[in-house]
């Protein structure tokens, strides 16, 4: 049948997901050595990095998801659960993103925040969707709901370009921009590194997917449930009907 | 359409000219505000003069989002999201009477704000012309966001804290941008001022687009 | 025959988790004044809303002027008016303005709403001030001279009586009775079957979301 | 080891296993009302 074979394959995919993130928290914290210049530092390039990358995926996706609702001739309520599943799982990258970043700017930096470009911009797009997901518990139809959630994510989508440029004009026009190294930039990857990096981006990735399937079948269950609950509504009132004539 | 803006946007007007809601409380909370960043600044001025061009955004974004706010209950008030889509009367028209209105609005507040500001924080507006341009656009560009926001946010049950949640993070490049602007235009290097101003417009044009562009499936959904 | 305006069959609307009609069947013809009686609650201004494509069936078939309401809302709605229980109006504006601000929405005829409220009993000093500040009455005339006014075929009215004083009533009563020797259709909803009785060619009885034709006696 | 290096990993091993707990949670809450619904476990919602 299609469901279980569906179903097989989400749980190979959380499996996988389970191996490659021990086998990224292995490798970068046993095997690859100290780099030059940032020592034991460098271990969180394998968390960072991929963590903003599937942030962005997440919500990419979710805007994709939100454009198809939007048009009606693509408007399916699966969409609608696909960009809340996706933007509920990339809010919480997206703060890992920002925590793993200060992290790392704290020893670097000597500061837990710095108005670095990339920085506030990834913070300013959690904000954003903190209240994607604030619209969402608003109580209203489930179309209205879709509709405007999908609404607010193509408004927040365009916005963060803007954003993007502001803030790096902002931080680019007088100072040279000289803290603004990210983890990214400094070191040179090479060998057993690359490897780990890889590692880790592909055990991520596969971790949002497991993740976003998770939330999205649940939404799904969910709605599911509702509708069924509604059919018996209709039933007892038609009784009623016929019991008043 | 445009008759339709017009129409919409004076009678906005009128209606604020009869309640006088933004005069009597919106314009004194934006004077609280000024008066409360000098006393949360010590009363510095070097400080306060220093810090002026963000303060003064800050002040009046919070004001604008009352404005926003205020001009969405006014339909709310009427039942006019469903008395429009009823009349079949073109969105995109009645959502430029309501930019229209609440940037009118909104050039009130920034004036009073501006005011207040120069006299508490004994700051010299230097560049006037730099200084209202960036201020015009700035304002037409948080209308813009806010009116589409406002509309996503009245529903039936929604609380009132979700319109500033939604508003604020969107329309931060405006502060930012409106900040620098004014910043430059007060330090009397008016050409910094510049890519700040490209800003300000695109965001603005960008937005009035997209909210013609989506207020009508927003009423309707 | 007169022309079929409306057509519905078997419709169920579900407002939220509540089955506002249940399997619904309703028609009205040119020149009609169709009532629709029954308790709060059972599903009247959820019929008329039907017809407007305000609200969106889960089941079932909506007609009105020959297209589906919920797809081509804006045929439907230029061609009817609407009168629902909360009074349309801007609060802080006069009758007049509120009426002037509709006519350059090119909606309705200032002058003709103007006229239409002098034949409900409301002269020209109290259409000189703030809604808010006129009775319920006089607030539900003004509503009414609003959507009264707007020429369209299709009339539908929540609750027209109420807030009226027996006059008005009888003033309200002969307005519609125009209309529909005019050739508009119109449908009204009442909880108050003897007063709509008087002026309904026919009835419609509405109970648990099922509208059931009363037979003509 | 580094102190940072380790609050890091710690972070995400919290952030990402306290979402995964989440998950775990909702889907024993919609599992119960399943089951007082009585549909089966894994009924498919039609999402036409």
């Amino acid at each position: 049948m299609r469901s279980t074979q569906l179903r097989r394959l989400r749980r190979a995919i959380g499996a996988a997901a389970l191996v490659g993130v021990a086998a990224t928290a292995w490798l970068g914290l046993v095997v690859t050595p100290p780099a030059e210049f940032f020592g034991n530092l460098v271990r969180l390039l394998y968390v960072h990095p991929s963590m903003a990358w599937v942030a962005f995926l997440a919500f990419g996706v979710t805007t994709l998801a939100s454009a198809l609702y939007l048009w009606r001739r693509t408007r399916r309520p699966a969409w609608d659960l696909l960009a809340a599943a996706s933007a509920e799982v990339g809010v919480v990258f997206t703060g890992l993103t920002l925590v793993t970043g200060s992290i790392w700017g704290r020893p670097t930096w000597g500061v837990w925040w710095t108005w670095d470009a990339l920085l506030t911009a990834t913070a300013v797009l959690f904000l954003l969707y903190l209240g994607y997901l604030a619209l969402r518990r608003v109580p209203m139809s489930e179309e209205r709901r879709g509709v405007r959630s999908a609404v607010w994510a193509l408004i927040a989508f365009v916005d963060v370009p803007i954003i993007n440029q502001s803030v790096y004009w902002w931080r680019t026009l007088h100072q040279r921009p000289s803290l603004s190294i990210g983890p990214t930039n400094a070191v040179e990857v090479h060998g057993i590194m690359a490897v780990a990096l890889a590692v880790s981006f592909v055990s991520f990735t596969l971790t949002w997917v497991w993740m976003v399937w998770v939330r999205f079948d649940l939404a799904r269950r969910q709605r599911a449930l509702e509708q069924l609950e509604l059919a018996h509504a209709i039933a007892e009132r038609l009784e009623s009907v016929e019991a008043g004539s | 359409m445009l008759r339709v803006a017009v129409a919409v946007w004076r009678k906005d007007l009128s209606i604020e000219w009869r309640s006088r809601v933004l005069l009597n409380q919106v314009v004194p909370v934006t004077l609280v505000i000024v008066v409360l960043f000098g006393f949360g600044l010590d009363a510095r001025t070097t400080l306060l003069r220093a810090a002026l061009p963000g303060l003064y955004w800050v002040s009046v974004f919070f004001a604008l989002t009352l404005a926003v706010a205020r001009a969405a209950a006014i339909e709310g008030e009427a039942n006019a999201g469903e008395l429009l889509r009823l009349l079949d009367i073109t969105p995109s028209g009645v959502y430029l009477g309501k930019v229209l209105a609440v940037a009118t609005w909104g050039l009130g507040i920034e004036a009073v704000a501006a005011a207040s500001a120069a006299i508490l924080f004994n700051a010299a507006l230097v560049d006037p012309l730099l200084l209202s341009g960036v201020a015009v656009v700035a304002d037409v560009g948080v209308s813009a966001v806010g009116v589409v926001l406002a509309q996503l946010a009245t529903g039936e049950r929604a609380s009132e804290s979700l319109l500033p949640l939604l508003t604020l993070p969107v329309v931060s490049p405006v502060l930012l941008a409106a900040a620098k602007a004014w910043q430059a235009g007060l330090a009397r290097t008016p050409s910094l001022a510049f890519p700040w101003v490209e800003i300000l417009l695109a965001f603005s044009c960008i937005y009035l687009v997209v909210g013609m562009l989506v207020y009508g499936i927003v009423l309707e959904g | 025959m007169a022309r079929r305006v409306v057509q519905v069959r078997n419709v169920t609307v579900l407002l939220g988790r509540f089955p506002a009609l249940a399997r619904a069947s309703f028609d009205a013809f040119e020149g009609e004044v169709v009532v629709l009686e029954g308790p709060n609650g059972s599903g009247k201004t959820t019929l008329l809303r039907l017809l407007l494509g305000l609200v969106v069936p889960a089941e079932g078939e909506v007609v009105v002027f020959g297209v589906d309401p919920a797809r081509m809302p804006s045929a439907v709605r230029r061609a009817s008016t609407y009168l629902g229980h909360q009074a349309m109006l801007y609060d802080e504006l006069t009758a007049d303005e509120n009426l002037a601000f509709f006519e350059r929405l090119r909606v309705l005829h200032a002058a003709q709403a103007a006229q239409l409220l002098e034949r409900l009993g409301v002269d020209r000093r109290e259409r000189g001030r703030q809604v808010r500040h006129l009775s319920q009455g006089q607030r539900r005339k003004v509503a009414l001279a609003t959507a009264l006014a707007k020429p369209a075929e299709l009339v539908l009215l929540d609750e027209p009586h109420a807030a009226l004083d027996p006059e008005g009533k009888a003033l309200l009563d002969d307005v519609i009775v125009d209309l529909a020797r005019g050739g508009r259709t119109v449908v009204l909803a009442s909880h108050d079957p003897g007063r709509s009785g008087r002026i309904a060619t026919r009835r419609y009885r509405v109970v648990a979301g099922h509208p059931r034709e009363v037979p003509a006696c | 080891m580094n102190g940072y290096v380790v609050a890091g990993y710690l972070a995400v091993a919290v952030g990402l296993g306290g979402y995964w707990l989440w998950l775990g949670l909702l889907a024993r809450r919609l599992r119960r009302r399943e089951r007082e619904l009585g549909v089966r476990e894994g009924h498919d919602g039609s999402l036409a």
